[in-house]
């Protein structure tokens, strides 16, 4: 019960979530992560750049982790690209699972992973200028935890 | 062999993707770089710090070290920033 | 931007994170905990009941302390009474904030909070017989990591 | 004073709420304890065991040892299951 997509249109989580627990009664817990453009420092927009394919195997390949790690009924990923403004969702990792600590630790992994493993690219614009945003260390950091 | 670019490493070399012969004596990703490197301007730009770039081979992150030699398709970008 | 809710009635979730991050631009991660009814071992039906006052007392002080300790533009807690069969929502708690490990982290304390702590008991119905469900051990020992 | 009953406690006692004017010597929620399990038949057995118990005094999660004696209200209770 596995989805992972990548797209440019917004997502209704309430939708997803239907699809990954409803119509059946062994999931106790669904976590979600909702990420959304933040407008800081006079940000207009940010441009999501990935690499078709890979991102998809590299998702795939964590969401195949995430389920030996920690028993999971299911897990949805939504990445958008393209332009996206302040307050707009970017990404959706839902996870389901009969217990609540594994679908919280498996989206936290989750969100690890896409932050510092699965090519994505964020340009922002300020005004007229763009740039491209740095990755983090703390999101490096984040990641190591789960070796 | 496909070569792709991605982020500020694409607009400073100015393509996207194009197809590449390897020359002889090319073996690791390093080697990639340092030909591509050698081939100046824009590409001399982007493949100044290689510190800076990271790369995949068919698809997969691999180190510097990593053989190219029998691979279709190598993807050179900064860092990732999704999520 | 804080809603405590406890009510007979399902919850939309869209909905509620609409109200939550809707609208704003210094959101930049929204974590939602879901807690189901699991239908295991035949259970036909849970009754939850609740100390009115004190529940939502209780819940509005742990609302306090995850803001005390964490960067939070907002939380959302519906907790459900009443009969539920397999498969209902039972309850939410979404948090909102700038950073994710920060919405995260509070979801993750609000729920153990919830299990040891809000005045809520659950009776369960097996076919024709009804029992308490026991508090359980690993709920007690996830609350205490936040000591 | 209001004494409230939630769960097993309130079925095995009979009843969900009581108004009680505290007697002499009863000061801590135990004493309040020992007074209820006395007067016998579903109040014994609800408070057979204080160990199976919880108690809020006012809305507080209290131990055994807390004042009732200005109370407002004293509510039993099994170990919570919410979530």
């Amino acid at each position: 019960m596995n989805a992972v997509r990548i797209q440019r249109e917004d997502f209704d989580i309430g939708a997803e979530l239907d699809v990954l627990a409803g119509g059946r009664n062994d999931v106790g817990a669904v976590v979600t992560f909702t990420g959304h453009v933040r407008g800081d420092a006079n940000l207009t927009a940010l441009t999501l750049e990935h690499y078709p394919g890979m991102t998809e195997r590299e998702i795939a390949s964590h969401v195949h982790e995430a389920e030996q790690r920690w028993p999971l009924t299911g897990v949805t990923i939504i990445h958008r690209i393209g332009r996206l403004e302040p307050g707009a969702r970017i990404v959706l990792v839902a996870t389901a699972s009969s217990h609540r600590q594994a679908a919280f630790a498996a989206a936290e992994f989750l969100m690890d992973y896409l932050k510092t493993r699965a090519p994505f690219w964020k340009e922002e614009e300020r005004g007229g200028s763009k740039s491209w945003v740095a990755a983090k260390d703390t999101d490096e950091d984040a990641v190591q935890r789960w070796k | 062999m496909t070569l792709l670019y991605f982020a500020w490493v694409r607009q400073k070399v100015g393509t996207s993707e194009e197809q590449i012969d390897l020359p002889a004596g090319v073996v690791t990703v390093g080697d990639l770089i340092a030909h591509l490197k050698s081939r100046g301007g824009g590409y001399a730009d982007a493949f100044a710090d290689p510190a800076r770039l990271r790369v995949a081979v068919d698809q997969e992150h691999v180190s510097f070290d990593a053989p190219v030699d029998s691979a279709d398709e190598v993807a050179f970008f900064p860092p990732v920033t999704g999520g």
